[in-house]
C-alpha cells in the first residue's frame, strides 16, 4: 500500500521490537484482524492490536451497544470475546500464519486474573507484544477501575510483568486528575511503554424514549471528538517520560492527524474508530503518514517523535500540499 | 463473493412514497449480491461528524449497479435523501448472510414489514427463478409506508398487503393475515421491525414450517469488528450466543432468534455474567 | 422569541432564584451580553453568565488562542478580563438597566481573592447568582487546579459563601478522576448548585509548523465533541446529589441537546462554543427546547429534570417531529 | 448599520487566479457596509464539524448583496469553494470598524498584499466618491495570487502590481515600490499579511504620514464575545491593551498597533502578567 514515492523506512522499535510501519489497529476496533482482511493488507500494518481477551468467554452488555455522537461514538461492548482458550486456538494462529504481528490486550477483574493472562500468552507464536486494557473495574477494590488509581494500575502490570519477556505497554485512561502520575507508577512496575489513550466516559439520551441510549447508561467516547484529549494526554506524558515509548491513539482518521500525535510524542499509533467509517483506514492512515513525513523532510519515523516539544528549531509556517 | 469498499457513482435518486431509492453504480457489490444481503454507505464525507456507516438492504442489482430504498430517519439518511446524480458515495458490500434458497422447489411465503419488504423482491425473483411459487404479504403502518407493491405484483404469484391504519389493502398487521397463507408452504420468509419476526418466526414454527428472519440491529462498523450488533442466537450446539448479525446474520432461522431476550444477555448465554 | 404554539412556562427556579428561561449563555462565550444584543433578545432568556472577572485586569494569553478541532475548539484566552472595577462600573450596570438576569462569573487564583471579589459583588444591582469559576490554578498549593482538588474547591466555595447570599453555583471541570467526589464537597462548603461542566484539557499540533497551535501549548476543548461527557458529569453528579440544582453546559448548540441535558438532571442549561457559530444560539435552543418539551408532553421545564433516570415509567419510541 | 445575521442565496461562484469570488444576496449586509468591513460566513451545515464561522472581507457590494473573494487554504474555504448559486449561507455582516476616509480631499496610496486587496477596491471607489486621487500597490506570490488588478486599474489613478517571483509586474515585494509612490500624498491605506503591514506602517511613519491597517488575526466568534482575535494595540490614552480585531478593528490607525509585539502579550500592556 506505500506510495513507491516514499522512500522513508516504514519501520518502528517500540520497547527492543521492530514493527513493519507506525500504524497499528486499536484493540476492541478490528476484532483479531480476520474480518478486514478483504479491506486492506493487514501484512503491511505495524501489526494488529487485538480486542482484549479475558479469561473466560464474555457475553458483554446488552444492546443497544452504541451511539454516534457529533464526530464521535460512544461504545459499550462490555469485553464481549472468547476467552484466553479460545484466541489461543483461532485468532492468533491465524495472525501468526500470516506474518502479522499481534499485540496481544488483556483484560481482568484483579491483578492475578491479568498475571494468568500474560502466563497463558507466554510463548505464543506470533505475539510481538502486549498491550494491558486497565480500564476494567477491579473487583478487589469496590469496583475502582484500575487505570483510575496509581497502585492499582501498578498492581497489574507487576503481576504481568513477571509473567512474560515481550514488551508490555499499560493502556492508559483519560478519566483521571493526573495522567503522569498513572503514567509512572506503570512504568515504575515494569511497563516498557505506554498506550494513550483509552476512551473517555460519556452518556447519551435518547430524546424520544426519554432515555439513556445505552443500555449500560455509560459508554466510551472514541473518535475524532477526542483527539485534543488524547494529543494532551500524550503531551503531558511524554513531557515526563521522554524516554518511555508511546502507543497513541484517539480519534485518528488521517496521516496528518498521526502526524500529530508523533509530533507530540508517541513512536507509533492505533487507528480504531476510523475502521467503522473506513475499514481500509489504517493501511490508507499509514500511506498518508509516511507520505507527510517525507514531505516534511523526516528521514525516519522516529525523527519526527516529540518534535512539537521543541528541543529543535521551529519551522517556519510552510505549506505540504496535504492539508487540505 | 467476499465484500469489497467501492466508490459509487449515484445513477438515479427517486421518491417512492415516504421512501428515497438511490440507484448507484457498483459492478463490484452487484456481481456478487444474493438477496438479504445489505450495503453500508458511508454518509456525511469525509471530515463528516457522523462516523458511522448506514446500512441498507439491497433491494435489486443488475451488472451495472445496486438499489437501496432507505426511510430519512435521521441525519445520516437525510443526508442520503439529499444525495444527486453523479455525487459519488463510499459503499462497502455485499455485507452479510442472505436467505438460503430452498434446496427444491417448494411453496415460499416472503413477509415484508415496512422497508422490510426491500430484500423480499430480489428474493421472491431467485425463487421463482429456483421454481418456488412465491406468496407475499407486505404490510406497513399507512400507504405511503408500503414499499415494492408494485414490483412484487409482477414477480409473485400472490400479493396480499396491509396497512395498521387501514389507508391500503386491509387493515391490521401482516401476522393477522399471514396464518391464511401457510397451506401447503415450505418455508417462511421475513424481514421488518422485531417484534414482526417475532410473530412471524412463532407462527411458522406453529405451523411445524422453517422460517428465515432478516434482523435489524444498530450497526457500527456492519464487517464483524465492532460487537455492536448483536443478539442472542442459539448455535447448532444448541447453545445462546450473542451473535454479530452482521456477520453471521442479518439473516436467521426464525427459531434460532431468541426474540424475547433481545436487548438482553440471557442468563444461559455463553460468558452471560 | 418565544413561539406563541408553546404553552409552557419557561421560568426556572435555581436554588430559590427564578429566571426566565432555561437557557442561559455560557461564561467566556458572550463577553458581558452587550455585543450579542443585534443578534437576539437577551432578556427572553435566563440569563447571562458572564465571562469570568478577576480582582485585576488581565491580558490575557499570546495568540494564538484558538484551534478548530472536529467538532470542538481549543481555547486558552487566558481569563482576560478588565477587572472587577471596570466590570461593575460597566458591564453590569448594562445588564441591569435592561432588566437582564447576570449571573456573575467569578475567578481567582487564591481562595482569599475569590472572597474579595464576592464581597466586591455584594448588593450589585442586576446580580442574580454566582458561578464560580474554580478551573483557575491555586497559587498557594503549586499550581493545582482548584476544581482538581476537592479540598482546595471547598476552599473557594466557603471563602465565597462566607461573602455574599445570592445562590452561588461551584464550577466543575470534567478534568478529575471522581467529579461526585469534588460536587460533595463544594455542596458541603456551601455551593447551593453546580455549573457542569467547564472545557476538557486538550492540545492541537500544527502539521505545517510542526509546533503546538496554541501559543499556551494546551487550551479548553469545548463543542459538540464534548457533549457526551458533558452529560455523563451531569448525570453522575445528579444521580449523587439529586436535589442540588445542575446548570448544565457542553456542546449544546439545539433545543434537543438541551433537552438532553435537562433529562440527565440539569435544570436549566448553558450555551457556549455554538454562539461562535450563531449569535443567537441561546434563543434559538431555548425557543427549539421548550417546543420540545411541549411536544412531550410536559407541563413545565422542571417537570422533564432528570426523568432519564427511570424514576417514572419509560415511554414507548415516540416520533416527535423535531429529530431530524 | 449594526450587524445583522442573514440566510444569504449563492448568486454567483467564479473563479479568479487562485481565488473564488462569491456573491451572495444579502441586501441588508449590503446596506450597511463600508469599505474594510467584513463578513462571517458560517460553513459545513447546521451539523457541521466545523463550528467556527470563516471571516471574510466585503470585497463589494450593491443593493443586492455582496461579494467576498476567498483564498481556499483549509477545510471551510474548500467548502465555501464548493457552492453553487442557489445555496444559502448564514452570514453575519458587516463586522468590525472600516477605513477612515480623510475628512477633506487628499491623495492616498493603498497598498494590498494578496487577498488583501479585496478591501481596497471598495475603498479606492470611496475615496474616488470623494474627491480624493488613489494610487495603488498590488503584491502577491505570483501572478495568479495577484487579485483585483483590473478593478483597480479602472478605479485608481496609478496601480503598480509586484510579485515575489516576478510572474507579473516588478519582481519584489510591495513595500519595495511603496516609499516612490509616497510623495504628496496625505493617507496611506493597508490590508495584507502582518509583515506586510508593519512595513507599510513603518514606511508611512518615516514618510511622516497616517496610516491604516486592515489586521488579519484568528476570529473564532467575529463578533467581539470570544476575545481570540487580540493584538496588541496603543490606546487613545497611550496604554497598550489585547485588543479586539473584530469588533474594534480590523483597521487600526498603523502607528497603533505593536508589530513588534504581535503573538505576545508585552510587558507593558494593561494586566500584563
Ligand atoms: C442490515 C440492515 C438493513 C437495513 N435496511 C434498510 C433499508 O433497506 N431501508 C431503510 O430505510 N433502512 C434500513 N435499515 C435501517 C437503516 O440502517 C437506518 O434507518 C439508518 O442507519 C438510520 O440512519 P440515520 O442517520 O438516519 O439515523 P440516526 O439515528 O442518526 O443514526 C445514528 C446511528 O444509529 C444507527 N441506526 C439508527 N437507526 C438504525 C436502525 N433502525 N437500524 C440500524 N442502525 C440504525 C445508524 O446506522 C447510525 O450509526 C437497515 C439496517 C440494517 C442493520
Ligand atoms: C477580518 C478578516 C478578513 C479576511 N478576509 C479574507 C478575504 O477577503 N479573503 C480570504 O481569502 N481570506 C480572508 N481572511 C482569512 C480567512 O478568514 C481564512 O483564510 C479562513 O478563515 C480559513 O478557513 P479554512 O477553513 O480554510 O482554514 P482552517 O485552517 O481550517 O481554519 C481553521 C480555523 O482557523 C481560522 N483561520 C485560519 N486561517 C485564518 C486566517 N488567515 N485568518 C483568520 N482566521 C483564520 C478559521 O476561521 C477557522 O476558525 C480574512 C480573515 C479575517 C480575520
Ligand atoms: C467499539 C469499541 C471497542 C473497544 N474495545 C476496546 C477493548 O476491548 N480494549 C481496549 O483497550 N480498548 C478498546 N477500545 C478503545 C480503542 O482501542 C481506542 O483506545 C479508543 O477508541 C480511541 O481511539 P479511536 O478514537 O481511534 O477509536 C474500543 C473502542 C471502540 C470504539
Ligand atoms: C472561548 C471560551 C472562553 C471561555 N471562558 C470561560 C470563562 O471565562 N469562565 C468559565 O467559567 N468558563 C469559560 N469557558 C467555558 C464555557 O463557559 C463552557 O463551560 C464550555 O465551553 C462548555 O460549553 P460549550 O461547549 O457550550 O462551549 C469558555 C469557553 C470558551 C470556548
Ligand atoms: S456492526 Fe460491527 S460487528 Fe456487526
Ligand atoms: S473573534 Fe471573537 S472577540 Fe474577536
Amino acid at each position: 500500500m506505500t506510495d513507491p514515492a516514499v522512500r522513508l523506512d516504514p519501520a518502528v522499535s517500540l520497547a527492543g521490537v521492530t514493527f513493519r510501519g507506525p500504524v497499528f489497529t486499536a484493540s476492541g476496533c478490528a476484532a483479531a484482524g480476520r474480518e478486514l482482511a478483504p479491506y486492506l493488507d493487514l501484512g503491511t500494518l505495524g501489526g494488529v492490536v487485538t480486542k482484549s481477551v479475558m479469561r473466560a468467554p464474555r457475553a458483554g452488555r446488552p444492546t443497544p451497544r452504541m451511539a454516534e455522537t457529533a464526530s464521535g461514538m460512544l461504545n459499550s461492548i462490555g469485553l464481549q470475546g472468547p476467552g484466553i482458550e479460545a484466541f489461543l486456538a483461532g485468532d492468533l494462529p491465524w495472525l501468526a500464519e500470516r506474518g502479522i504481528a499481534a499485540v496481544v490486550s488483556i483484560a481482568g477483574h484483579s491483578a492475578q486474573e491479568y498475571g494468568e493472562l500474560a502466563r497463558r500468552l507466554r510463548g505464543a507464536p506470533g505475539l510481538a507484544m502486549l498491550e494491558v486494557n486497565i480500564s476494567c473495574p477491579n473487583v478487589e477494590s469496590r469496583g475502582q477501575v484500575f487505570a483510575c488509581s496509581a497502585a492499582g494500575a501498578a498492581d497489574v502490570m507487576a503481576a504481568v510483568r513477571r509473567e512474560i519477556d515481550v514488551p508490555v505497554f499499560a493502556k492508559l485512561s483519560p478519566d483521571v486528575t493526573d495522567i503522569v502520575d498513572i503514567a509512572r507508577s506503570c512504568v515504575a512496575a515494569g511497563a516498557d511503554g505506554l498506550s494513550v489513550i483509552n476512551t473517555l466516559l460519556g452518556v447519551a439520551i435518547d430524546t424520544r424514549t426519554l432515555r439513556p441510549v445505552l443500555s449500560a447508561v455509560t459508554g466510551g467516547l472514541s473518535g475524532p471528538a477526542i483527539k485534543p484529549v488524547a494529543l494532551r494526554c500524550v503531551w503531558q506524558v511524554h513531557a515526563a517520560l521522554p524516554t518511555v515509548p508511546i502507543l497513541g491513539m484517539g480519534g485518528i482518521r488521517s496521516g496528518l492527524d498521526a502526524l500529530e500525535f508523533l509530533l507530540a510524542g508517541a513512536s507509533a499509533v492505533s487507528v480504531g474508530t476510523a475502521i467503522f467509517a473506513d475499514p481500509g483506514a489504517p493501511a490508507r492512515v499509514q500511506c498518508e503518514l509516511l507520505t507527510a513525513l517525507a514531505a516534511r523532510g523526516f528521514g525516519a519515523v522516529a525523527e519526527a517523535v516529540g518534535v512539537a516539544h521543541g528541543l529543535t528549531a521551529p519551522r517556519e509556517v510552510v505549506a505540504y500540499g496535504d492539508e487540505l | 463473493m467476499t465484500a469489497a469498499q467501492v466508490a459509487a457513482t449515484v445513477m438515479d435518486v427517486r421518491r417512492k412514497g415516504d421512501y428515497v431509492a438511490l440507484r448507484l453504480a457498483a459492478p463490484r457489490i452487484a456481481a456478487g449480491a444474493r438477496p438479504g444481503q445489505f450495503a453500508a454507505l458511508a454518509v456525511g464525507g469525509s471530515d463528516s461528524p457522523m462516523l458511522l456507516r448506514r446500512c441498507f438492504s439491497l433491494a435489486g442489482w443488475d451488472a451495472g449497479g445496486i438499489e437501496v430504498v432507505l426511510a430519512v430517519t435521521g441525519r445520516g439518511t437525510a443526508w442520503l435523501a439529499r444525495r444527486r446524480p453523479g455525487d459519488v458515495l463510499d459503499v462497502v458490500g455485499p455485507l452479510g448472510q442472505p436467505f438460503r434458497l430452498p434446496e427444491r422447489p417448494q411453496t415460499c411465503v416472503l413477509v415484508g414489514g415496512g422497508y422490510g419488504a426491500a430484500p423480499l423482491v430480489p428474493l421472491a425473483a431467485a425463487l421463482r427463478a429456483a421454481g418456488c411459487p412465491v406468496r407475499m404479504a407486505l404490510g406497513a403502518a399507512g400507504a405511503s409506508r408500503l414499499m415494492a407493491v408494485a414490483a412484487a405484483e409482477q414477480i409473485a404469484d400472490t400479493v396480499t398487503v396491509t396497512t395498521d391504519d387501514g389507508s391500503a389493502g386491509r387493515r391490521g398487521r401482516v401476522s393477522d393475515v399471514l396464518p391464511d397463507m401457510l397451506t401447503g408452504v415450505g418455508t417462511v420468509y421475513a424481514c421488518g421491525p422485531m417484534a414482526m419476526l417475532a410473530a412471524v418466526a412463532r407462527l411458522a414454527a406453529g405451523a411445524g414450517m422453517p422460517s428465515q428472519v432478516a434482523v435489524e440491529e444498530s450497526m457500527a462498523c456492519g464487517v464483524g469488528v465492532c460487537m455492536t450488533c448483536v443478539l442472542p442466537v442459539i448455535g447448532d450446539d444448541g447453545r445462546t450466543r450473542m451473535t454479530r448479525s452482521c456477520l453471521d446474520g442479518p439473516v436467521f432461522p426464525g427459531d434460532r432468534v431468541r426474540f424475547e431476550a433481545v436487548g438482553t444477555v440471557p442468563a444461559d448465554a455463553v460468558g452471560a455474567p
